[in-house]
């Protein structure tokens, strides 16, 4: 695959790893945190930590939009489908299975007769509309910046076509809020407690916001940025540039990514998406709780398109399990095995908090991919 | 998050609509957020759609830049052979 | 008059519908203008309700393997449920070590169902059947109420002779033995997943449904020590090995680069957020063999058309926690875990 | 942490999802913890592809024959699923005169069906197994979407040894020959109907489910002239007899009021208007005997707790147009013939 | 069971099969037409022909609702619940496998997805609508006087309930019209070209209707009827009175089911029945063709309960199969085994006429019952 | 056509709705087309209506007359003989 296979070399990572070997200072340890799920399960899936020197530790971010999706909004959904028998719930395979309250989930409301539906694309959710015009189609929409567009597209295709019986559920979260939530939070601000010395940026989120949101991080709290793409030498090389800021005392902007990311990001989209959506006042991410101005709602222009007025839909937050540490681990306080119910009472059979949730949250990822480390290799 | 891939343009076709080339897998994806799109670019797909398109000039610098720290390092090397 | 006719069935334009299953005479209809057509045997054409099988050789023991057939769609490129549901049960006695000698096959039906469609099946399955040498030696049809199945279930159960002497077993595998697979990864599950209607994509990747034991018998001939077999169906090569692993109570460590994977599927992986390791195979080999044999078994797989592609893909290690590691084609290393859940496309 | 944890299955609140049919850990949670937990037994414990088993003794041949399950409702008076699902298919083993062995099971399940019912399914099944002595060596899980399925399907195939020199086979029948049942006909189905929501009604009706190979044994050792052996299920007697008619090619007389039928069976085909000689047995036997043993057999029938309303009800003649014919308690004479498409209830 | 074994004993029957070879007259042949379909059932169910003289020849009428339904009701069925998902069709078992036109029944229908459902009652297709109000609910009625009352009650009940989702597809039959058609059928009328002596008069049909209306046919065709109940001895004693009546020169009404019949007939259910249906002016009967005043539609007042009104549904007549003879046969003029597709194009799993449709059909009950009686046995 | 039985009134309920018995199995029908039917009536049942009441004393009269015919045929035998 070109432009895919050429960035998971591994002769070329082997070099990469030699270069940020040599240009990272053995006398201090560097922290960075990826934002993204993207990088994080590029990191896992790749084994990328193996090539790192000790003394660069990575710390996964909430950027997965499955992981901060709060249980009350999926209770929501699931209310909606198992109370309206009219109602078909669509939604991407990824949020199928997040946990909600009552044991629950999406997978397992269809299982007690719920009519949810995996869809590819918000255009397949919009056809099924068109296909039953009998039943209420309702999308679950998810995802940050970049999954975004495609849903204000659809809704505002629905509103042409004046399709009555498709409205969408609006999850749309947005990065730069939940970056600014960490930087504000008291573990980071107070120097010394939480070592952080810069963030490897979104990937994808920045294709379409560009690379400029991230100037007031880099600027007001002196953070590097480097917004990387997700293939696993993309992301060492940003792990090197952002090495070399700290090390020449630089907190700037830098795009590694520019191979699809420009400083002003796609305008086309982004007209699209303040077209159809507006600033949510607050928004509750689970891990981070209440994050304000984070989330996307639907403008009273597209009600008719809008789930939760035309259902009259209620969110009642439901709280994490308080031995979760997620919080801690989302601010890069605490390690997935910091958590007492970590691969026991909390697995991604049963996940307890949102980092086990989805394979790139940062108990799932260690969960899968590097709980092998974590104890001896016994004999048998 | 977001998982995307860049994918070739294979044919254009009606309402904002195309198919892409990925390793021989082809897909009907929406050209309907990016403009300017002509056969044989590269999009970066994702959900179905095109996000961005990628500049393969830039991909190359980017990969000679990781190739310049092979070259520092053989540089390196031989320095200190 | 004559005393006991019935007109044909209609193959081309009838459906399935209650009475096929009721047990009267259109039942035995069914069975006789049917499935006693393309399966015809000795012991199947007795039409008793069991089949009467001369039994394995002196100090053979038997292998029973069974497995229900549910795919959808029921059509696919590279076979369909029909021969699957052959292929799928001969594998399974086939890894055992044993020589598959006899099938029985029950078949749920959705009424509605087209009788055209229906034989295509039977046809596909009588085939795949005769070819591998296997007859369908007796079975049974039910009918159920549309909306109570999905078009045509298949459970099949397989029979085999096993040599004496011979102990194949996922509990077998020791450290320091060799892994190998006889051919690529991934190649059922994505023909499959690229013909469902929300996922739709297209590709030349066919499944590679396929009956083992001929391949097999030449393996266990040129490297009699092979310690296990497994066909990494439903959950693909990564919960097969975790299986092994944790039955024999071993760790393994995989090197990610020698896993055989098709470009397309390798593609399609990436298209839907897939990991082609955890990806059903219906033709394809898992095998546990000392290292000192592992290249004579690995030259019996290249040698034979199913195992052309064959590789070496790694080690058994010592760790009772058996965990499944990889080294990544990028230079690190990391776990396989077994399957959790079931695969979904992802977008995240 | 553990380095393998997994929490156990909730078998109070819990429902089958996708999961547990895809193949990966909680398919092997599922397994581990319910099938192999209750069908224990060393085969099926070695956790493999196949179950590995002792062949029959010198000189026998195998009988294999399998069953698909798909009762509705699965729990009915008198059983359920599981336990149907065994009897079934060992009867079907044992009336080919063959020692039943071993069972595979294969199931197919529909999401969203409680795993409660599934354990109590699980555990009848096991029950029944170990009560007749026949063990579930191998099996497969299944788990199709909502409106796929009906809760639960299961195929069962049985193996049995059949001791050299006989042969029991539908064409064995000979003119002269009695036909013998061994109890009441009509009992499983008009317990089933009973169930169903569009007929309900109340009554003491339970069905007959029971495994007959000891029942059979006995027969086999008093009578071993017995020629032809049949469980009459879906489809009745009636149609049971007209399969044994036209595999051997001969008639039949029977005589009504011999045919053993509960009253409340019979009140319950006249209330739907369904002839008790069509309705569905899962415990008993038609046995054809040379005349002259036809005593000995019914005698070693009768002094068995499965057989003890067994009565002789008719007698084999010659007729290649293999008519059943039956002489009615009121005095005229009639056709048997096969069941004609399904039994529906009828008004008129 | 009470009333209903000691009407099938086989000793009082040899000593009535006495009687009636002694009263028939060897000189003479008698023939008689059981109008019902339940007498059909009980002479073939039990072998009462084989305890009859010789010259005593039973000839299966029409009285079988299911056998005399036209083709083109059944596709009325079938359109309506194949073009409209919203509909449950119920009706009872014996209407499922009627054969449709493209090879269709309404069995055949739901196996193509039309919801059709089996009821026992028409209480359970009622119910069914209060089940399901999302649903429109439509039973498919059919039967002779004695299955009328039930439907009359459940509209007359729907009415009350204001259930505005269900309704009847009224095909509800007259019995004396269709013993009129065949006693003026030409054959019957030219004495001599078909014998028929008399009628067994219709059981369950006469305890709503009485023994009066029969009253009509004895006097002016000068035919003998004698009303009998169902059970095998109550044929072979209405047999008996018949061969009396016509070695006596009698042509009277005479009732062998008193226990169950009376001269005015169920007072109660001839008053609902009229409440709720009227005339219709003409009705296509299977094998008998249009038969004028002999059946029955719902009332104006019942309008929205007449499914044929709600749904605006057509009745399109389709000829029966050409060779069929099911005409002739329940004119008594001829035999099953006269036609020559009997038991080979047509039998009970092909039905090609009306006779062979359900087992108390003429056709059906010989080849169920008696057609070893047309080939010799032949040695093995 | 018409099937129907005579079933034994074994409890009367609310709404025309009664409990029958035939051979020892139950069924609730409905009486709403027949009065005064009382605890212990046969009623001839059809669809789960009660159609009309068994008169039992009518039922007796006929099972005499079938009788009858066996007791002629007796008298004429012994006559014969
Ligand atoms: S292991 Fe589970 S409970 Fe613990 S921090 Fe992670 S997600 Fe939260
Ligand atoms: S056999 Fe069939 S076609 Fe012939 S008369 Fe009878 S019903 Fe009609
Ligand atoms: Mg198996
Ligand atoms: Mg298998
Ligand atoms: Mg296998
Ligand atoms: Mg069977
Ligand atoms: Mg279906
Ligand atoms: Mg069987
Ligand atoms: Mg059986
Ligand atoms: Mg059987
Ligand atoms: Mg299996
Ligand atoms: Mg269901």
């Amino acid at each position: 695959m070109k432009y895919v296979d050429e960035f998971r070399d591994g002769e070329v990572a082997a070099t990469l790893a030699e270069a940020i070997a040599r240009e990272a200072d053995t006398g201090r340890r560097y922290a960075f945190m990826e934002f993204c799920g993207g990088h994080t399960h590029a990191i896992s899936r790749y084994g990328v930590t193996d090539l790192l020197p000790a003394n660069v530790r990575m710390i996964h971010g909430p950027g997965c939009p499955v992981c901060v999706l709060p249980i009350g909004r999926i209770d929501m959904a699931i209310r909606l489908v198992l109370e309206r028998p009219e109602v078909i719930l669509c939604t991407y395979g990824d949020c199928l299975r997040v946990p909600a309250s009552d044991r629950l989930s999406l997978l397992k409301a269809k299982a007690r007769g719920g009519d949810v539906r995996m869809v590819y694309s918000a255009a397949d959710a919009l056809a099924l509309a068109r296909k039953h015009p009998e039943r209420e189609v309702v999308f679950f929409a998810i995802g940050f910046e970049t999954t975004t567009p495609p849903t204000a597209l659809v809704i505002k295709q629905a509103q042409l076509m004046g399709l009555a019986n498709f409205s969408v559920i609006c999850n749309h979260v947005l990065t730069p809020s939940a970056i600014m939530t960490i930087l504000e939070s008291p573990e980071v601000r107070e120097l010394g407690t939480v070592p952080l010395d810069g963030f490897v940026g979104p990937a994808h989120v920045s294709t379409i916001i560009g690379s400029r949101p991230y100037a007031f991080f880099a600027e007001e709290y002196r953070k590097p940025v480097v917004i990387a793409g997700f293939e696993p030498l993309d992301v060492m090389q940003a792990i090197r540039m952002l090495i070399r800021q700290v090390n020449e005392g630089r907190a700037e902007v830098e795009n590694e990514f520019t191979r699809a990311v420009s400083e002003e990001g796609n305008l086309k989209a982004q007209a699209l998406v303040s077209e159809v959506f507006e600033l949510r006042r607050s928004f509750e991410w689970r891990g981070l709780r209440e994050v304000p101005y984070s989330a996307l709602r639907i403008r009273a222009a597209f009600a008719a398109q809008d789930a939760e007025r035309k259902f009259d839909l209620a969110f009642t937050p439901v709280p994490d399990n308080k031995a979760c540490e997620c919080g801690a681990i989302l601010r890069g306080v605490k390690k997935p095995t910091d958590c007492k119910i970590f691969g026991t009472v909390c697995t991604p059979e049963n996940p307890m908090g949102s980092c086990m949730v989805s394979s790139e949250g940062a108990c799932a990822a260690h969960y899968n991919y590097g709980r092998f480390r974590d104890v001896p290799v016994v004999a048998a | 998050m977001c998982l995307a891939i860049p994918a070739r343009v294979v044919e254009l076709m009606d309402e904002d609509m195309a198919r892409v080339d990925l390793g021989g897998v082809r897909k009907e994806i929406s050209l309907a957020l990016v403009d300017e799109v002509a056969l044989g670019d590269y999009v970066i797909v994702h959900v179905g759609y095109a996000l961005s398109k990628l500049d393969p000039d830039e991909a190359e610098k980017t990969l000679a830049l990781f190739a310049e720290s092979g070259l520092d390092l053989q540089a390196i090397a031989e320095g200190s052979a | 008059m004559q005393a006991n006719y019935t007109r044909p069935l209609d193959l081309k334009r009838g459906r399935v519908d209650l009475s096929h299953g009721a047990g009267g005479r259109v039942s035995a209809q069914l069975v006789r203008e049917l499935f006693a057509r393309h399966f015809a045997n000795p012991a199947l054409d007795a039409g008793d309700d069991g089949a009467v099988l001369p039994a394995p050789g002196p100090g053979e023991r038997l292998v029973m393997a069974t497995d229900a057939h549910v795919v959808s769609p029921l059509f696919f490129p590279g076979g369909d449920i029909g021969c699957l549901s052959v292929h799928g049960t001969i594998n399974d006695v086939a890894v055992m070590g044993a020589r598959p000698l006899y099938l029985s096959a029950s078949f749920i039906l959705e009424e509605g169902y087209p009788l055209a469609d229906l034989a295509r099946i039977v046809e596909s399955m009588a085939r795949a059947a005769r070819e591998a040498g296997v007859p369908v030696v007796t079975g049974d049809t039910k009918v159920v109420e549309q909306g109570k199945g999905d078009g045509v279930f298949i459970s099949t159960t397989g029979l085999g002779a096993l040599p004496a002497g011979r102990t194949l077993s996922g509990n077998q595998a020791r450290p320091g033995d060799a892994i190998l697979v006889s051919g690529t990864m991934g190649d059922h599950g994505m023909a499959i997943m690229a013909q469902r209607e929300s996922l739709a994509f297209d590709s030349e990747i066919v499944s590679d449904t396929a009956a083992l034991h001929g391949l097999i018998a030449q393996l266990l001939e040129a490297a009699p020590s092979v310690r296990v077999l497994r066909d990494p169906t439903r959950g693909g090569l990564a919960t097969t090995l975790n299986e092994i692993a944790s039955q024999s109570g071993v760790g393994m460590v995989l090197e990610e680069k020698a896993i055989p994977v098709r470009e397309q599927v390798d593609a399609a992986c990436e298209l839907l957020g897939l990991d082609p390791l955890y990806v059903a195979n219906e033709g394809k080999l898992v095998v546990v063999v000392p290292a000192e044999h592992a290249e004579a078994a690995l030259a019996a797989l290249r040698a034979h058309p199913l195992g052309s592609d064959a590789a070496r893909i790694g080690e058994i290690v010592e760790d009772a926690n058996a965990f499944v590691q990889i080294r990544t084609g990028f230079g690190g290393k990391r776990m396989v875990d077994w399957l959790s859940g079931e695969q979904l496309p992802r977008i995240c």
